[in-house]
């Protein structure tokens, strides 16, 4: 496996970073326009959920493989203030409210995998893959 | 149909209508679109389907395909708010599912049939206006030569008042005398109702027990629109007043008893407001505004005359029910 | 923000990005998709924005000009879908706060607390998996020197089993007799539950009657997860063994009745299958495996003991609750 | 008032023309792309639950003023077997069940103005209206 490329997340430049840094490493690997798209769009969301409601964070993309399989993988961690009810902000609905967690449904909708860690007052994990067809 | 079967059906429409234009080609893609939709096909799907059709056609510049970049992006997000609602759709199901089994145990707590006497006929007529009725109305016969009926509306709707509703069957099934008193047993039900449900629910009820060998209605009313009390002799209509809280607003609140005799072809009318809350046109239905429609059917079995008051004053105000309907109609032979 | 001017900020932003391209400009037009998703901007509209903001950067050619009047009439299907989910949505929240009142009303069947004995001390944990639960326990006291505690679990979730429940309250409220017996008063319970509910639905319950002057507990049991009788003297479980039908099976069923001694020390767990119902990691919870719980938390007030055991759990399955649970320990001091 | 234009619908080949009428007449009022298209779209699914579900109907299409305003209105009228549950039909998922009336909740959304008769066995009439702004 690579060392991943990791984008710390301090200011709003950062996310426009960790997209493009997204959409090159999808571009890469073949993905197409539709597909570079989603990861862009999908990392953009978990990092201006970094950049709006934590302190600091990084995204980490990650090119993997699995049983011939070759993916995008990407970790968003931050050292926040945790996302309360986890369950509630996977809610459809909840998305829309703005705030902490917010388009969180609609990330897990585009990729193939979520995963999502949080614990009050330590900060917030999200692990997201979309495979290669 | 298959997505690839999708993609080259937009391409042949797509050119068709390049070629020729013309509203057949309109009405294909309309058509299409469903099957996209239904396909599960995203907006930003439909947006590379599209420039892969047109630069087949046409010389498409760089610009122009640039711009279709921009447009993606866009379109992405108006995919996840149709991928939502495919998500909202089968949440609705499940809660609706949920709804109508509640539904069918609402049924099971209206009385199954009327009180049988042989000189007395006794109709009812009981809609609610949506899936889940906040009326209810109740025949208990405890006595040989009496029984009692309830009528009530509960203030609230939905979940909410198909609760409160099973509250008060089983409150008034545990109601352990044998002969009812309607001011205590008013008064017992509004203990329940107070100490059991939420503060912003009541319930408006009234309680009676007719008396099958002196044809007496003792009754008393919590709330409660009021009835009517057909005389024969006279052809005429006469409220039937009382007056009292209603249930769950104060935990201790009494409730004096009125009595009336009905004299052979005498009739009991009892109601929810929902008979009479109906707007017919820009003006509101009033309560003097049933007398014509009660006199007109009066001559029918009580059954029968509940039914025809109910399909004219449903036509009346345009196949609209704003609230739950409930009537009972007794009349004495 | 108004309509005017997100047709505005589009142009911008997709003339900057014709003009330089870059990632810059693809955030802004996320960030603004959001926009126009907010302002009830449908697809269609969209398309005609990005056709009105290209043809100000470049030559639009007559053919790709017609081709967006293909799109634009795909896209009207789209909005119909997306004008759809703000019904959806707010049909739901409607629904969603019928279920909070009804959730509400929940509570309020539950005792406010324990039966309180000098020589007895009880504890009570109730934690619902989903808003709505459908375990249910109740204490009944009628007597000086006894008293009757119920706790149920009705297979059924949502709403369907609240008024389920609703109605389990109030035929056990309304059972008439003094000194209450376990096998009668599930053979009321199952009469009740049997001509009231779906013939899907049915309940299992165990009811018991404590009297705390020869600390003996008498119980019956329909077809409900057993409870524990921890012995002090030899530090032991054992299960407090029943067998019965479920309640709403058949018409007529009888329940047995059994008879536990307690002893100083001694103590009654009582439970419904959501405490032993829990997956760890691929393996299944056993109720062998809640023995090593029980036994780590004694000589904790009962209260305490509940709580602990609990939190433990549900540690042990990663903080998911997969079904309602529901713990009552009485403790003989 | 003009007299309306009426369109007969037997043939699939008529839910084009009355699209096309429709369009043209929203054209001719000044109406831009988008609610041209809304239009005919509509016309679309009333005339194709004519075609599909009645024997036989119309579709009437009208400028109408009212209060200095102008607009299409449009009628549609089958002799077919009536809606049985309208208050269903209108409600939202129904619409893609298929069957009679499916759309209808789509076309009132799109329109200014959506009433709806309907009687078991003598048939249904929609009127909608469209105000230009
Ligand atoms: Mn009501
Ligand atoms: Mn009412
Ligand atoms: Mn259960
Ligand atoms: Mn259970």
């Amino acid at each position: 496996m690579e060392m991943p490329y990791c984008i710390p997340i301090l200011t709003e430049q950062d996310i426009v970073t960790a997209r493009q840094m997204g959409r090159k490493l999808a571009k890469d690997l073949g993905y197409g326009m539709i597909f570079q798209s989603r990861i862009a769009t999908a990392i953009s969301e978990l990092a201006r959920n970094i950049f709006l409601y934590a302190d600091s964070g990084s995204v980490k993309i990650n090119i993997i493989e699995k049983e011939g399989k070759v993916g995008l993988a990407v970790v968003a961690e931050d050292q926040g203030q945790g996302i309360r009810d986890i369950k509630k902000a996977m809610e459809d609905g909840y998305s829309t409210s703005g705030g902490l967690g917010a388009g969180l449904p609609g990330v897990k909708r585009l990729m193939d995998q979520f995963t999502i860690e949080s614990q009050a007052g330590k900060g917030t994990r999200v692990e997201i893959v979309k495979w290669r067809d | 149909m298959q997505k690839e079967n999708l993609l080259t059906q937009y391409q042949e429409i797509l050119q068709a209508y390049l070629q020729e234009g013309g509203e057949n080609q309109l009405y294909l893609g309309q058509q299409l679109s469903k099957w996209l939709l239904a396909g599960n096909v995203p907006p930003e799907e439909v947006i590379e389907l599209h420039l892969g059709a047109l630069s087949k056609k046409t010389e498409v510049s760089e610009e122009i395909r640039a711009s279709f970049e921009m447009l993606t992006e866009i379109m992405i997000e108006y995919g996840n708010a149709i991928r939502e609602n495919r998500s909202l759709r089968s949440r609705q199901k499940q809660m609706e599912s949920e709804f109508e089994i509640a539904v069918a145990m609402q049924q099971t707590m209206l009385p199954d049939e009327v009180p049988d006497f042989p000189d007395l006929d006794i109709g009812v007529v009981h809609v609610p206006a949506n899936q889940v009725s906040g009326d209810y109305y109740n025949f208990v016969q405890r006595e040989d030569h009496a029984f009692s009926v309830a009528i009530a509306d509960i203030v609230g709707k939905g979940m909410p008042a198909a609760l409160c509703m099973s509250m008060i069957k089983f409150a008034m099934d545990s109601f352990d005398e044998s002969s009812v008193k309607p001011g205590r047993m008013l008064h017992h039900l509004n203990r329940v109702v107070e100490r059991n449900i939420d503060p912003s629910m009541f319930v408006t009820m009234l309680f009676g027990r007719y008396d099958t060998m002196r044809h007496r209605f003792r009754y008393a009313v919590a709330g409660h629109e009021p009835g009517f009390l057909f005389c024969a002799r006279d052809e005429k209509f006469t409220d039937l007043e009382g007056k009292g809280l209603v249930l769950g607003m104060l935990p201790e609140t009494c409730f004096s008893e009125k009595e009336v005799a009905l004299e052979s072809g005498d009739m009991l009318i009892l109601m929810t407001d929902g008979v009479v809350e109906r707007k017919i046109g820009t003006r509101y239905f009033q309560r003097e505004d049933l007398l014509p429609y009660l006199h007109a059917e009066i001559g029918l079995s009580a059954q029968e005359m509940a039914d025809r008051i109910y399909r004219r004053l449903l036509l009346l105000s345009n196949f609209e029910l704003q609230d739950d309907y409930t009537m009972i109609i007794i009349h004495r032979l």
